[in-house]
């Protein structure tokens, strides 16, 4: 029985409360509101105001009216002060009467916030619970931070065609009008998950499964960020979501699938695959690559990583960044190309994945070269005391310069 | 920690010129009170720290594996009783009973060495069972609580015989009689939070 | 402003704060040499403060000495110092402790000497001298004189209830908690009582205690101590359907908090499931992330006691000889429950998956899926 | 430096027999500090009024270092790809940044000012405990420079102030900044302890006659409200820390997720601590601005009782809303739903003092002094600050807004707009009193607007940073996420860092006003702004002993009443000057008057704090020697006498007079 009237009620509140906003919106928006926004960076990546998914839609719809109660309340407050100054100043009248206040006008001035918050509680509380509605997920996916990437595993799933699991990094890959939920932990300290435009932001609390919720409403890339203080790279610690619509999310799994082709024999590519084996395997794995005796390779991280995982790089050129999404795999250019295509042209962009004159040779080289020297991380191998002698992020690995050549010819193949 | 011991130097280092005070109840007296209001919330968040962790075993032994309950019972009564001849001590001193002041200190001391020494051959056994400091989040927590326990009340026993020593030299400034209140104050609350923790941790199986 | 004795003591301090440095930095610090010097340091420190303010060995101008009156006061300070060097040497030969304790006795016997002699010096009162030694010593005299009584007697009382059995321990225990309170009570209620028979019980007492620690540890600790301590039980876990004698121990219990759990593993009605946090339904396989610390919670809902065992595929230990990893839960009882953390490096491998089983109940396993 | 009133007679001892010992010659130090001049008097001091001037001086201090590290981390963030600071010692300059601020600049700002005034402002003549005032200070100072000498020693801690476990743990935070930081708040957390211990006692039991609770000062009731939070806060943060150097230096596995533990064990014990600490920040300031508008509008605070309550509830409704800070963490929705209604509750108390600060203006006759500009700045920033932390009690906002700029900007609004103009507010309210000099109240206003247009230039921009998504913490942020168009976030970071330049340019004024101040300063009159509260009922500086006699309180606004009445039309009359008050009390002076004498243990238990602690991290016979450091300090503290024997003094012939006589009456 309450719990009927308790609907009942509120179905009027919001009806008022909307009513309340539409009246006052021209009025906030056009006076602080048009200076403020207009005042704001055009197409910020990670504009919280900006929601393209339910879940943010839930969270701005919510927020806006507060923020605008909170700049009247502001205003009516900067105005009573200004005005109390301007008029009360001494201007030698006599010493005010010593009056110790008017508890009637008191207690009014504390229930009218007092309700204020009540109503914003009430819608508060809806939401809180609305936002951390699971039942209706349709596609899971686990999520891990690490120092300083996360890693994305889709778990076998037929209805999208996952016959295997599928790791990837760097871009979370999403079917659009999907909703996703994201199983998150973490393998070292605590981040936390963040794609503004399409949700607000969950820790990844190693020790824990946290649940985040993400829905893209149309195909796109939607920039985020860890946002959970994580130690020396922190602020190189990005993401990227990425929504294709169903049609090409179904490519994209097909193509994450695709079995391991080796280079061809006698191609730069395929020394590159020595120096991968030699070098890189330690690490990272690539699905399907094999040794020279045919046997298969399964990289050891947890021997040489203190938090015990490298991005998978199969697949890599798939991806359109690196190193934990701080660098672009791709120029500028081809980046703008797919950042700023419709929603019906995005998609094949995307899938097309990255090919050499769109790779983005100064930073791969770069970081091939000399990791640490790109991003700071605790890869200095004199200071590994602490850790057992393991790393937390890629070491230089000294590579000759020809190494480098035959290696991105390599990484170009893992398409 | 080392504040339970200042205590001793607060219990007379009232303010001479307020010879008034609004409360009623004296500045010693009051400020121990809030001492000891801070050392519940001390106690409370490594008892919250524990019931956390209790069931965190890892590979180590577990709680029931290693607790003696009978000894631990045993010396819990011994702690017990000091508070009885800690309220003897503090009555003798109200009644400026010196040699029965300075008797039931001492005595009051004795006992809660004892259960100090048993607390230390419980945790020696204990770590000869396997229970190192470090072995599990039980075993850190459950050291920690205990430890922390231990400390206070060897900090009271040194204020006792600190105190005994002082009454026999006459270098208790201020008053006798409310400075062996004060000590008084500290070690009932030193046995209470000892019954609080053998019941939570001891008896409650986890 | 300074004197010449006080000079040269600050000389002393230096040097041996300097030497306590080095020793730290160059030489490997070990505690024996670190006790000798820091103790060197504050020794000298505290004798070259009084020498400082007393300004000792100087005379204000228009000002006599103070002392017209010399008479030695009897002192045990040159005895103990002797004693100390005796341990000192002792020590260089047999053990380290002795050597410390020889260290420490030279060194306060140096502390308290120095203070009394000046003191002794300050005026012609006999009093007033006591309590200029009172004031620089007593602060440390109090704290370290209880402190070394009760850490006596708590070591003692201690290797004496370690060296008998567990039941006499909770004896002696209360008796010895009860003949305490009772000689208490009878001192009290007879206020006639001589007081140097006080001191002799009180005397007898510590006596008796410390010779019966001194005993104990002779004697070593209680066989079932000795035997924990050897075969370190805790070490390795047996994860048959048995109960082992060690792992086993005890009953089972409970845990305070679960929140924190990735999945649940349910065993009801000789069925196994698995609940996983953030899915809904019951499992029948978890998906565990590669060299992540994942924690498992196991519960028993089915009389009788069984426990959880985890496969994790195998490890190489030498070329071609390779054992399982395995991991598992006590056993515990019906409705008991267990935390488990899992850490598994290595992806799992279609064909031969890992598993979660209940040792001696055939057919049930959840398979443990790590991509 | 000890007043103590004895008859003349005794000072001229009678005949001894022995040859007498002159204490100068054979007490030497051991003897009371009892020295009136130099630096004794300052370091064996346990006066209340020094030992807050000192606590002031010392929070300045660390205001300028922490400053500093601030403008260090806006030149780091002015332009993209900042190369100043590389990503360590970034994370050492926020973490430092952060510690320096709350626990070295304002709570032992607010420390200082309760320290000088409480007394004064209840009509009491010290504290409860003036040794273990003393002592509190000392660990506090040690403290906060056994925290900043890691810097030298091989870096800052670099966990940020809020030290989430895992992260602060020996795998993550190699290097001993960790370590220093943990210990150097402990130990100024036992200085917290005490203080708050020292306080509440001081509040309760030493009032004048007559100050009965609702007569007291605002601002006392609000340093009351804050002593409770400390004592029932620290001891939480005081176990996190223990766990946490347990684990670090002693193997202990509290926080390592492996073993099995759950870190967010670490946050709930911090914010349980972290959160009432934001009150702990604020409240001294709003209890400074009840004080100076009501006099500079020249009626009494509007609504003293309900200030006083909602000072109370906002005391006891911070224990319950620390969750607010884990929003994003992952605790379930029905915590989160509670902790947002709760955290919105405590607006409407905050929101109290908001109104009654405003109507206290209403109907006023304002007088526009420095202190009074500062308050007024205070109404309007805090409650800028104010209303959008009410944005982000709305929890899934909050999960939007939390560990952005937005953050950054919403507690700048509240700690500089609301904590820092407060204090400031009572340094130009309060100077005549503590120095009786007034500050230079032209530079005042310079000094006010630059510090109010920086501030607003430095964390206004970050609103807008913060909801455009720029995270906190990152040490440098990159192009590729700035948006376009020319207020793009490149843009607001640049005027941010500019505002933090004009902010500095403030806090320079001040300084140099100080300085000009102490050079040739106006000598202050006896109530140079018509006050109304005990402090101002004596001289300029304040006597040692505070009061000739001891004043009974009839008012709220005791000094005020003493000097105005309402005449038969209702109009306020002066019936008295400050001058005729005080009089009147010097008349009716107390005849013996015994104030405690300084002494050497305060300063020597302090110091074993750190050596302990040094000891605790390097080398464990340094800790057992700092033991016993601490164990001396407090076996001499406690068999020494509060009031030093007469054998202690010189006597007065010496010429070297170390001991004042006063003769009052």
């Amino acid at each position: 029985m309450n719990h009927i009237e308790s609907t009942s009620d509120a179905v009027p509140q919001v009806h008022m409360l909307g009513r309340v906003m539409r009246r006052l919106k021209p009025m906030v928006l056009g006076a602080a509101g048009t200076v403020f926004l207009a005042s704001c960076a055009s197409n910020a990546p990670q504009d919280t105001w900006v929601p393209k998914g339910p879940n943010a839609q839930k969270i701005d719809s919510l927020q806006k009216p507060v923020f605008a109660v909170a700049g009247i309340i502001g205003v009516i407050v900067a105005v009573v002060v200004t005005y109390s100054v301007i008029k009360f100043r001494d201007r030698g009248q006599p010493i005010p009467k010593q009056s110790h206040g008017n508890p009637a006008l008191e207690i009014t001035l504390t229930i009218i916030p007092a309700l204020i918050l009540a109503v914003v509680g009430v819608f508060t509380f809806r939401t809180v619970f609305d936002l951390n509605k699971t039942s209706d997920t349709q596609m899971i996916i686990n999520v891990t931070g690490q120092q300083w990437w996360w890693e994305y595993d889709y778990p076998a799933n037929n209805e999208y065609g996952i016959t295997q699991p599928i790791i990837t990094s760097g871009q979370l890959v999403i079917p659009v009008g999907t909703k996703v939920m994201l199983r998150q932990t973490s393998r070292d300290v605590i981040h936390s998950y963040w794609i503004p435009a399409l949700n607000g932001k969950r820790d990844a609390v190693p020790g824990r499964i946290t649940i985040n919720r993400l829905e893209a409403d149309e195909p796109g890339i939607y920039a985020g960020q860890c946002t959970e203080f994580c130690g020396l790279s922190h602020a190189n610690m990005r993401m990227e979501a990425v929504a294709l619509s169903k049609e090409d999310f179904a490519k994209w799994v097909s193509n994450q699938l695709k079995t391991y082709a080796a280079p061809a024999e006698n191609t730069l590519a395929k020394e590159g695959e020595t120096v991968f084996l030699n070098q890189c395997t330690r690490c990272h794995q690539v699905n399907g690559l094999t040794r020279a005796d045919g046997t298969p390779v399964i990289a050891a991280p947890d021997e040489n990583v203190w938090s015990g995982a490298a991005p998978n790089l199969s697949h890599l050129m798939s991806r359109n960044t690196f190193a934990g999404a701080m660098f672009n795999l791709v120029t500028p250019e081809c980046r703008t190309d797919v950042w700023k295509s419709e929603s019906l042209t995005f998609g094949a962009k995307y899938l097309a994945g990255v090919d050499e004159p769109c790779l983005n040779q100064t930073d791969l080289r770069g970081w091939l070269r000399n990791a640490p020297a790109m991003k700071p991380m605790y890869a200095n191998p004199a200071l590994l005391a602490a850790t057992g002698g393991k790393y937390r992020g890629m070491p230089n690995l000294g590579l000759s310069e020809s190494d480098i050549e035959k290696l991105v010819a390599y990484l170009l193949t893992l398409k | 920690m080392w504040f339970t011991l200042d205590n001793l130097a607060t219990a007379h280092d009232t303010h001479e010129g307020a010879a008034h005070s609004s409360t009623g109840l004296s500045n010693v007296k009051l400020g121990m009170w809030l001492f000891l209001g801070t050392e519940c919330l001390l106690f409370g968040g490594l008892i919250s720290t524990y019931m956390l962790y209790r069931g965190r075993v890892g590979t180590g032994p577990r709680p029931s594996q290693v607790f003696d309950i009978p000894f631990t019972s045993v010396s819990s009564f011994v702690l017990l009783m000091s508070s009885l001849t800690m309220v003897l001590a503090v009555s003798a001193a109200h009644k400026r009973d010196d040699r029965s002041t300075n008797l039931w200190l001492v005595i009051t001391a004795l006992l809660g060495t004892t259960f100090v020494g048993g607390q230390v051959y419980e945790f020696t056994a204990f770590y000869n069972e396997g229970m190192g400091f470090s072995t599990s989040l039980f075993s850190s927590s459950f050291f920690v609580l205990t430890g922390f326990h231990g400390v206070h009340v060897t900090v009271g026993i040194i204020m006792l015989l600190a105190l005994r020593g002082m009454l026999k030299n006459n270098k208790v400034p201020g008053s006798r009689s409310e400075t062996v209140e004060m000590i008084g104050l500290y070690w009932h609350f030193v046995d209470i939070v000892w019954i609080i923790i053998f019941t939570l941790i001891y008896l409650i199986p986890a | 402003m300074f004197t010449p004795g006080s000079k040269y003591l600050i000389a002393i301090t230096g040097l041996s704060a300097v030497s306590f440095a080095l020793y730290m930095l160059l030489v490997h610090p070990s505690a024996l040499g670190a006790v000798a010097l820091i103790g060197l340091v504050a020794a000298t420190s505290l004798i070259t403060g009084v020498a400082l303010f007393t300004r000792d060995g100087h005379t204000p101008e228009g000002q006599t000495s103070a002392a017209t009156v010399d008479t030695p006061t009897p002192s045990m300070w040159p005895l103990i110092a002797a004693a100390g060097l005796s341990l000192v040497l002792v020590g260089t030969v047999t053990t380290p402790i002795v050597f410390i304790l020889g260290i420490v006795a030279i060194l306060a016997a140096l502390v308290e000497w120095t203070v009394q002699a000046w003191s002794e010096s300050a005026s012609g009162d006999r009093s007033y001298n006591e309590g200029i030694r009172e004031r620089i010593l007593n602060p440390v005299e109090y704290p370290i004189l209880a402190a070394v009584g009760i850490a006596v007697i708590i070591f003692s009382f201690s290797r004496v209830m370690l060296a008998i059995s567990k039941d006499a321990g909770a004896i002696i225990f209360i008796v010895a908690a009860a003949v305490i309170s009772l000689v208490g009570l009878l001192i009290s209620v007879r206020p006639q009582l001589k007081k140097s028979i006080v001191s002799a019980i009180a005397v007898v007492a510590a006596i008796g205690l410390v010779g019966a620690g001194i005993a104990s540890m002779g004697f070593g600790m209680r066989e079932d101590l000795v035997v924990a301590a050897e075969e370190d039980h805790y070490s390795h876990q047996e994860c048959g359907a048995e109960k082992s004698d060690h792992f086993d121990k005890g009953v089972s219990e409970t845990i305070s908090a679960t929140s924190g759990a990735d999945a649940t593993i349910e065993l009801l009605d000789g069925k196994l499931t698995a609940q996983v946090q953030g899915i809904e339904g019951l499992q029948d396989s978890i998906t565990v992330r590669r060299s992540n610390p994942s924690n498992i919670i196991f519960r028993n809902k089915d009389a009788g006691e069984f426990r959880l065992k985890a496969y994790l595929g195998k490890k190489q230990i030498a070329d071609g000889v390779s054992e399982d990893l395995i991991t598992c839960t006590q056993l515990i009882s019906e409705g008991a429950e267990q935390w488990l953390t899992l850490t598994i490096n290595k992806p799992s491998v279609s064909g031969e998956p890992y598993t979660l089983s209940i040792p001696g109940l055939e057919g049930q396993s959840i398979v443990v899926v790590v991509p | 430096m000890a007043i103590i009133e004895r008859p003349v007679s005794l000072e001229v001892q009678p005949l001894i027999v022995v040859a007498p010992a002159t204490p100068s010659s054979a007490m030497g130090a051991v003897k009371r500090p009892v020295v009136t001049k130099g630096w004794r008097q300052w370091v064996f001091t346990v006066d209340h009024k020094k030992l807050g001037l000192m606590y002031m001086a010392t929070a300045m201090f660390f205001f300028l270092v922490g400053g500093i590290e601030a403008v260090l981390i806006r030149l780091q963030l002015a332009l993209p790809d900042g190369k100043i600071l590389n990503a360590d010692l970034y994370n050492q300059m926020f973490t430092m940044h952060a510690t320096t601020m709350v626990f070295l600049f304002v709570m032992p700002m607010a420390a200082g000012f309760a320290n000088y005034f409480i007394p004064l402002q209840i009509g009491a003549r010290d504290v409860a405990f003036p040794r273990i005032n003393a002592f509190g200070f000392w660990a506090l100072l040690f403290g906060g420079l056994f925290i900043n000498l890691s810097w030298f020693l091989g870096g800052a801690a670099d966990g940020g102030w809020f030290m989430y476990a895992p992260n602060s743990g020996p795998i993550f935070s190699p290097s001993h900044g960790v370590d220093f930081w943990t210990f150097g708040l402990q130990i100024a957390g036992i200085a917290s302890l005490t203080g708050a211990i020292n306080l509440i006692v001081t509040v309760l039991n030493m009032r004048a006659p007559g100050m009965k609770l609702m007569r007291m000062p605002i601002f006392t009731w609000m340093i009351l409200v804050v002593q409770f939070l400390l004592a029932f806060a620290v001891p939480v943060i005081t176990v996190a820390l223990f766990l946490l150097s347990f684990q670090r230096n002693f193997g202990a596995t509290f926080f390592d997720v492996a073993a099995g533990a759950d870190p967010l064990l670490w946050q709930h014990l911090f914010w349980i601590f972290g959160h009432p600490e934001v009150y702990i920040l604020i409240l001294p300031s709003f209890g400074i601005i009840s004080e100076v508008l009501p006099v500079f509008s020249r009626k009494p605070l509007f609504g003293y009782p309900f200030v006083v309550f909602s000072g109370a509830a906002i005391g006891f409704v911070g224990w319950g809303v620390w969750a607010h800070h884990m929003f994003a963490s992952g605790l379930g929705p029905v915590s989160v739903a509670v902790f947002s209604i709760s955290t919105m509750a405590i607006a409407v108390p905050t929101g109290v003092k908001i109104v009654n600060w405003t109507l206290t203006l209403w109907g006023g006759k304002l007088w526009f002094t420095t202190a009074m500009k500062f308050s007024i700045g205070l109404i309007v920033l805090f409650t800028i600050g104010g209303l959008s932390g009410v944005t982000h009690a709305v929890a899934p906002s909050d999960t939007q807004q939390t560990d952005t700029y937005y953050i950054v900007a919403h507690f700048h609004y509240v700690l500089f707009g609301g904590a820092v103009l407060g204090l400031f507010s009572g340094f130009y309210y309060w100077w005549p009193k503590m120095f009786g000099k007034m500050l230079n109240e032209k530079l005042g206003t310079w000094n006010f607007w630059f510090m109010v247009v920086g501030m607003n230039l430095t964390f206004g921009p970050m609103h807008i940073l913060g909801l455009q998504g720029q995270p906190r913490r990152m040490y440098q942020w990159t192009e590729n996420r700035a948006g376009e168009g020319f207020f793009n976030l490149g843009f607001w970071n640049l005027i941010a860092s500019i505002g933090s330049l004009v902010l500095v340019v403030g806090v320079f004024l001040f300084l140099v006003n100080i300085y000009i101040t102490a050079r040739n300063g106006k000598v202050a009159p006896l109530d140079p702004w018509g006050a109304r509260s005990l402090e101002w009922m004596t001289s300029n500086p304040p006597k040692e002993h505070n009061f000739d006699s001891i004043p009974t309180v009839h008012h709220l606004d005791e000094f005020f009443h003493r000097k105005y009445a309402e005449d038969a039309n209702g109009q306020m009359q002066q019936v008295a000057t400050a001058e005729q008050v005080l009089k009147q009390l010097e008349d009716n002076a107390d005849a013996h008057i015994h104030m405690p004498s300084p002494s050497y243990w305060p300063i020597i238990l302090a110091f074993g704090l750190p050596v302990t602690c040094l000891g605790l991290i390097y080398s464990i016979p340094l800790a057992i020697f700092g033991g016993l450091i601490i164990l001396m300090g407090t076996f001499g503290w406690a068999l020494e006498p509060s009031t030093a024997p007469d054998s202690d003094f010189d006597p007065p012939s010496s010429g070297d007079t170390s001991k004042d006589v006063v003769h009052v009456g």
